[in-house]
């Protein structure tokens, strides 16, 4: 299965992309995910959304189509 | 409750005043304004960003939950994203409510709750350069 | 602060939003509305008094009470006098400051205070006599 | 001397006036002149101002111009 992973603010400029198009499978989690395409990248300073819902970075994807990382928001 | 979400990138218009009953006794609005100084730092302004889908569901949930604890009858939440220079509103959120304690508590709670969990980011641009 | 204290029997005009200063980032606006129904009673409006040159300096007091508390930088007060039908305004707060907090805890305070110590009253004009 | 004894709202319905001049002694308190000049008055039920602020019904009206009864206020 394709699933859209969203970078957004330090995490869009960390991962150098917006959207990307990522194959998954659905027991793997947001965790695995970002292990494979970005190691370098420190989740403990974000939080993630799965189908724009906070979730576990630990939760399998089950049959969601969109991964949204999240860096501590600033709105106001 | 009455819920109106709406992310723009033009200057903020504040909508007319409508009283959806006759039984609205208080109005609480606010704006935050971008302001030149930021933690010692002088800005010309910021740059705001959403993950707009989700910053919506966020705030429905938001509001529920809110109005459950402080019973209000409508709620306008506006907030402007790109460029915003100094001295323009970044937010505008009104609140009605039938008594002023829910309307001010309502208003003050769903901005702290925003600031914690609604995925919208500002970026500041200093205007000069410290160091 | 600077304090702006108005007493009006006309339909309230809220001023334009002019900032003070590009540090204000804050603007709270509070509107009191005559509902319809008080404690089961329906009303066509309310009848407003003051007592106005104590009311004045008891509010500029109190500004200056609550401004020490939370730092702000503006205060605008305007109470309608006379007759005000329901789903009419007859007080408007417009308090601006460096900060959402101090803004909105003194609009909260400053009319909690006003409806303890401040020389105002309303009547009650009922639309239908009940008993 | 001469004081200004101003009523408002329920004050004013059961005095029957909103400003009346009442010749006073400096020593004597609002407590006496309302004694005077309206005994039937529950002072109970509301504060004096003297010269614009809240005082005692017992403080001396000194060189006072003005005494206010202010019934419970409702403003807002």
């Amino acid at each position: 299965m394709e699933v859209k992973v969203l970078a957004f603010a330090q995490a869009r400029d960390q991962l150098g992309f917006a959207e990307r198009l990522v194959t998954c499978e659905p027991g793997e989690s947001p965790r695995a995910v970002l292990a494979r395409i970005a190691p370098e990248l420190r989740l403990e300073a974000m939080r993630v959304a799965i189908d724009q819902e906070y979730q576990s970075w630990d939760v399998p994807l089950g049959g969601a189509s969109e991964i949204a990382l999240i860096p501590p928001v600033s709105g106001g | 409750m009455e819920k109106q979400i709406l992310f723009t990138t033009e200057p903020i218009v504040i909508p007319a005043l409508a009283l959806p009953s006759r039984e609205i006794g208080a109005c609480v609005e606010f704006q935050g304004v971008v302001r030149e100084t930021e933690q010692d730092r002088l800005l010309a302004g910021l740059q705001y960003e959403a993950y707009e889908s989700m910053a919506v569901r966020q705030l429905e949930r938001i509001f529920d939950e809110l109005s459950a604890a402080h019973p209000c009858a409508a709620v306008t939440f506006i907030h402007r994203l790109g460029w915003v220079p100094v001295g323009e509103a970044s937010l505008f959120v009104r609140v009605l409510a039938a008594h002023r304690g829910e309307s001010l508590r309502f208003c003050a709670e769903a901005i702290d709750r925003m600031k914690v969990d609604v995925p919208i980011w500002k970026r500041v641009y200093e205007r000069h350069r410290t160091a």
